[in-house]
């Protein structure tokens, strides 16, 4: 697979690598406006027949310049807009954004605040891989799962609409702690949740795993090294099945995450299918530390001591989290005043993307829905 | 009534209007085949889109009619007054010809299916010869539909379209061999192509095709089972039309009432290839065991079956019927579905009627038998994610190819065994003797 | 059972194959030509129906309408230049060709109308429904050779195919 | 009108023979001269199975014969074809007479 990848043009390939339909290079464009790309991504394939010679994406479709709206927005007044890079993962981006600001403050949610969020944002990692399950079964073909997925992920947004009165972008949490207490029966609908999801776990799984053609479709697909996962700055899942065990809530261990216990899933052969494995290996990670949290939260203040008129000290900081599809930075700079001077996010899914074309290559067409897939990318996110 | 009305309706009359050479009533068959196909398919895309839907924990369809019962007619209407777009620099001839080729190509082959021993519009000597050739003419419709729109997804979904028939009317071609084989164990020793004398071979062997040589005949009806789907582009093998990859394959440029022509011939390739795997496998018209549990009383308790399948449908109707909600709103689609029941409850009465009874019989099963074979395309499509190209090429040549010819050479050495058995032994004794 | 109405579908299909086997020789387009190619081939199946010899016309749909038009189209495809469209047609030595060819012609009549007591035989009217027996028996006893030998070519056709296709195997 | 005999069969046969001939020798697109061979093939078909209704069923065996031997021909035609445009671009005839590349 090392050479037939090379991106040079049909017409320069040696001879014998020339295949039947060699004729005739085709460049096909998918996207933006395709059903497999998950929004607006577009991607222009350069394919010899139906294998793919090279890819290149073209992104900015939705890009809304959150970043530098930021540069004009109070810091409480910015924390609602990053909710909609990630929007399917919305409370992992509120609190990789609050905890920014709050180590640019110096100050610390208390404990039952960092439960709270450590609560809410298993439960979106939760729905975030039940969203990318859905769809990705559906790109490669299944069209069942994507309804089941959708069915329990309707539990998840039910508590947090419950919670804080949204479904999708939820704003749950602000700068110092949280807003809300929790609901009355929260802790019963989050246990009741656990419940009920882990049989549906094991039930996407009797779907897939064994399932002939999902192993033949997604094993070998994709493959990614590790040392091309370092390389590219992939991470996330994809760079644990490649086999690297960093997962930032074990290895910088942020809100409550040091508290409890559970194990980070890896694969090996950092194909489809490992990928696959991972996430719903981590799903089931996240119900026992939900679990954990649920049955050790503690009473007391939601909210540390915040001053209404934020004006951090001149600095910067840049702080990251484990977000569902990868490691989430924000990086700040602080010119003392009420707005940031600079917001700079590291997106997941935007580094995670740029290994699309190496995973590709040599591949074929019907392959690259399944790497888009399986790279967990929104485009909210990657486009900004 | 003139004669060439009359003279079909003797008793003597045992073959189909094709055959006694009556153009009138095959005439009247074609009509009635064809409407009544074109109906299946109406029905079968309400079935698909709730049984679907239920597989998968929704409701689908709700809003047309009770139960969204109506909402094949409102596709229709939405489909026909839809604009009728053909892009700029397509062929327009062989854009326009396309889908027709296809509905000719399937329309085609119900010529000879056989919904009773003279329930067909005519029957062929080389009957099976005929069905896969022409069924085998719909590829020339899909390659033409992709060549045509002049667009890169048609074209690739055209080209992945062709391969894939291609290569698994191989497959195909072979299990049906394989059955064929079968109809020549008999004493005059010659088999036959022609799809009544198939059904009526089953009959004279007193088994149904699929348990012959068990477990031979079940292996080569697994084979056509899969190739047919394959045939058929259906999920999992429906590449062409891929989706998430192709947007829509080769009918990617087609809209409105084209693209509708596309579904029809795709639905009602479906319906033609099931009822090959009937007749060759499944027994076509009969119902089960016409051999073991046969007699009057027998006969007289499978006669009921389609009156009892209508009243079971009525009763489904009805219980819906009960079940919706009790609002000035809903007081239309109540007295509807209720009607709807009513005539499924009419439909069974009639269907006690003696005189009818007795003709409804072999039609009634085999369209049993399709409806079946219905419920598992759907079912595969509920469950199965989606081959990849090689894969699929690999599953057709490297898997059920040689499954094939295995199957047929086995089939024919079962068949022979005595002849061979005796021919070893000759050759084994002359050799010992000299 | 007696046809119905031969004449009317004699001359039917055989106006009918003969007409698209005029567009076959004179489109521009390829692929008109090998749509008219397929109509020809499917009249001419109709004509051996009504010659009864149902099974070279399942032969022929089978073999030639669903095999090698396909391969054709495909091939259509793979090499189909819009240039070539839009070049000359029609070579340098047209007009011996068809010169030629009317002699050809011309030649035919004159046999058919000098010796038309020849091809005047009583018919020999096989059951039709035996017909596929009858060529199968035949082609296994009086032609087993020449089966073989056609079994071969096609094993040759197979591999020479691919040969010419892949160019490095 | 007359009943249908094999001469008006030879006739038609006749006709596409010319047809075919008329294609092979006058076209450049290698494409539709192959398929002007695949005419002659069909005229030469017809001929036999009319003649297999006076002379018994030997014409109808050989004009499955020759559906044979037409599909190894378009196979191995039509991939020196895919062969030759590959190398030169072209599907004309006429520039098909170096004999080597």
């Amino acid at each position: 697979m090392t050479d037939s990848t090379s991106s040079v043009s049909h017409l320069d390939l040696d001879e014998s690598k020339k295949t039947f339909l060699d004729a005739n290079e085709l460049i096909l464009n998918m996207g933006p406006q395709h059903p497999a790309t998950h929004g607006v991504l577009r991607v222009i394939l350069r394919l010899d027949g139906e294998k793919v010679l090279g890819l290149e994406c073209v992104i900015g479709y939705l890009h809304r310049g959150v970043e530098k709206i930021a540069e004009h927005r109070t810091y409480t007044m910015f924390n609602p807009y990053v909710d909609r890079m990630d929007y399917v993962a919305a409370v992992s981006n509120g609190l990789g954004y609050c905890e920014a600001v709050e180590k640019l403050l110096n100050i610390e949610a208390p404990p039952r605040a960092n439960y709270i969020r450590v609560i809410l944002t298993e439960l979106n990692r939760v729905a975030s891989h039940q969203l990318w399950l859905g769809t990705h079964a559906l790109d490669i073909g299944a069209m069942t799962p994507l309804f089941y997925t959708f069915r329990d992920r309707e539990e998840i947004l039910k508590i947090f609409e419950k919670y804080c009165g949204a479904r999708l972008t939820t704003h749950a949490f602000r700068i110092g702690g949280c807003q809300y207490e929790t609901y009355e029966g929260f802790e019963k609908d989050v246990k009741k949740f656990i419940s009920f999801v882990a049989p549906k776990i094991d039930e996407y799984e009797e779907l897939l795993t064994t399932n002939r053609i999902w192993v033949e479709r997604t094993k070998n697909v994709g493959t990614i090294s590790a040392k091309d996962c370092i390389a590219y700055g992939v991470t996330g899942p994809v760079l644990r099945a490649s086999g690297v065990k960093w997962d930032i809530r074990k290895a910088q261990p942020y809100a409550a995450y040091s508290k409890f216990d559970f194990e980070v899933p890896t694969g090996q052969n950092g194909d489809t299918y490992d990928r696959y494995l991972v996430r719903m290996a981590e799903m089931r990670q996240s119900l026992r530390i939900i679990q954990q949290a649920v049955d050790g939260i503690p009473e007391g203040p939601i909210m540390a001591k915040v001053s209404k008129v934020m004006k951090p000290p001149v600095g910067e900081i840049y702080h990251s989290i484990e977000a569902p599809k990868g490691e989430l930075g924000y990086f700040i700079v602080s010119d003392g005043s009420t707005q940031p001077y600079r917001v700079r996010v590291r997106p997941p899914s935007f580094v995670n993307l740029q290994a699309l074309d190496l995973m590709c290559r040599g591949q074929l067409v019907a392959d690259v829905i399944a790497v888009i897939g399986t790279l967990d990318i929104v485009l909210g996110e990657v486009d900004r | 009534m003139p004669d060439f009305i009359t003279n079909y309706l003797d008793k003597n009359v045992h073959v189909t209007p094709g055959e006694y050479g009556s153009p009138f009533w095959a005439l009247v068959y074609i009509l009635v085949v064809f409407g009544g196909v074109s109906m299946a398919v109406v029905c079968m895309n309400w079935l698909e889109r709730k049984i679907l839907a239920h597989m998968q924990i929704r409701l689908g369809p709700m809003r047309v009619g009770p139960h969204g019962l109506l909402q094949p007619i409102a596709d229709a209407i939405k489909l026909i007054l839809k604009e009728d777009i053909i892009p700029e620099g397509a062929d327009r001839f062989v854009f326009w010809i396309a889908p027709m080729i296809i509905l000719l190509a399937v329309f085609s082959v119900y010529t000879v299916v056989p919904f009773g021993p003279t329930h067909a519009i005519t029957d062929m000597n080389i009957g099976i010869l005929f069905m896969l050739g022409v069924s085998s003419l719909g590829v020339l419709g899909i390659v033409m539909a992709g060549w045509a729109s002049n667009s890169h997804y048609p074209l690739i979904g055209a080209l992945r379209s062709s391969a894939q028939m291609v290569s698994y009317e191989v497959a195909m071609g072979l299990a049906v061999i394989s059955a064929v084989l079968m109809t020549s164990l008999n004493a005059e020793g010659t088999g036959t192509l022609s799809m009544i004398g198939i059904v009526h071979a089953q009959y004279a062997q007193h088994v149904w095709f699929i348990f012959k040589f068990f477990p031979l005949g079940l292996i080569a009806f697994f084979i056509f089972a899969v190739a047919m789907v394959a045939e058929t582009n259906r999920a999992p093998f429906d590449l062409p039309e891929a989706e998430s990859e192709l947007t829509a394959g080769f009918h990617t440029e087609y809209s409105g009432l084209r693209w509708s022509l596309f579904m029809l011939g795709e639905y009602a390739a479906m319906i033609a290839v099931s009822s090959i795997a009937i007749t060759l496998w499944l027994g076509g018209w009969m119902r089960p065991f016409p051999n073991l549990l046969s007699g009057p009383t027998w006969d007289l308790a499978f006669s009921f079956f389609p009156a009892l399948t209508f009243f079971g449908l009525a009763g489904m109707t009805f219980y819906s019927t009960m079940r919706m909600p009790r609002h000035s709103f809903f007081r239309v689609q109540t007295i509807g579905l209720g009607a709807f029941g009513a005539v499924f409850a009419l439909i069974g009465l009639i269907l006690l009627l003696p005189g009818v009874n007795g003709r409804i019989q072999d039609i009634y099963w085999f369209i049993f038998k399709i409806a079946v074979f219905m419920y598992l395309y759907i079912w595969y499509r509920g469950t199965f994610p989606r081959y990849r190209f090689d894969q699929l090429m690999k599953v057709g040549w490297k898997i059920l190819l040689p499954m094939g010819i295995g199957v047929l050479m086995l089939t024919g050495i079962v068949a022979l065994r005595t002849e061979l058995w005796d021919f070893m032994h000759e050759a084994l004794r002359r050799l010992v003797h000299v | 059972m007696e046809p119905v109405a031969t004449t009317f579908f004699f001359y039917l299909l055989s106006g009918l194959a003969i007409l698209s086997g005029v567009l076959v020789i004179t489109r521009k387009n390829p692929v008109h030509s090998a749509l008219a190619l397929i109509l020809t081939l499917l009249c001419l199946a109709g004509l051996y129906l009504m010659l009864y010899a149902p099974f070279v016309a399942g032969v022929q749909i089978i073999l030639y309408v669903g095999g090698i038009m396909v391969l054709f189209l495909f091939v259509i495809m793979l090499v189909n230049l819009e240039r070539s469209q839009k070049e000359k047609q029609f070579n340098q030595q047209w007009v011996p060709g068809i010169l030629a060819a009317v002699a050809l012609g011309a030649l035919f009549v004159t046999i058919y109308i000098k010796g038309g007591a020849l091809f005047v035989r009583p018919e020999i009217r096989f059951p039709e429904a035996e017909n596929t027996q009858q060529v199968g028996q035949m082609l296994y006893s009086n032609y087993m050779f020449p089966f073989e030998i056609a079994s071969l070519l096609l094993l040759v056709a197979i591999i020479g195919a691919v040969v010419m296709a892949k160019k490095k195997i | 009108m007359a009943p249908i005999t094999t001469i008006h069969y030879l006739v038609v046969a006749a006709a596409l023979f010319v047809l075919g001939v008329i294609g092979v020798l006058t076209r450049r697109n290698v494409v539709i001269v192959l398929m002007s061979v695949e005419l002659i093939l069909n005229a030469v078909n017809l001929n036999l199975v009319a003649f297999s209704r006076i002379w018994g069923l030997h014409g109808q065996v050989f004009a499955i014969f020759v559906i044979t031997d037409a599909a190894a021909e378009a196979a191995v035609g039509l991939g020196i074809l895919i062969a030759f445009f590959r190398n030169k671009e072209t599907v004309n005839v006429d520039e098909i007479d170096l004999l080597k590349w």
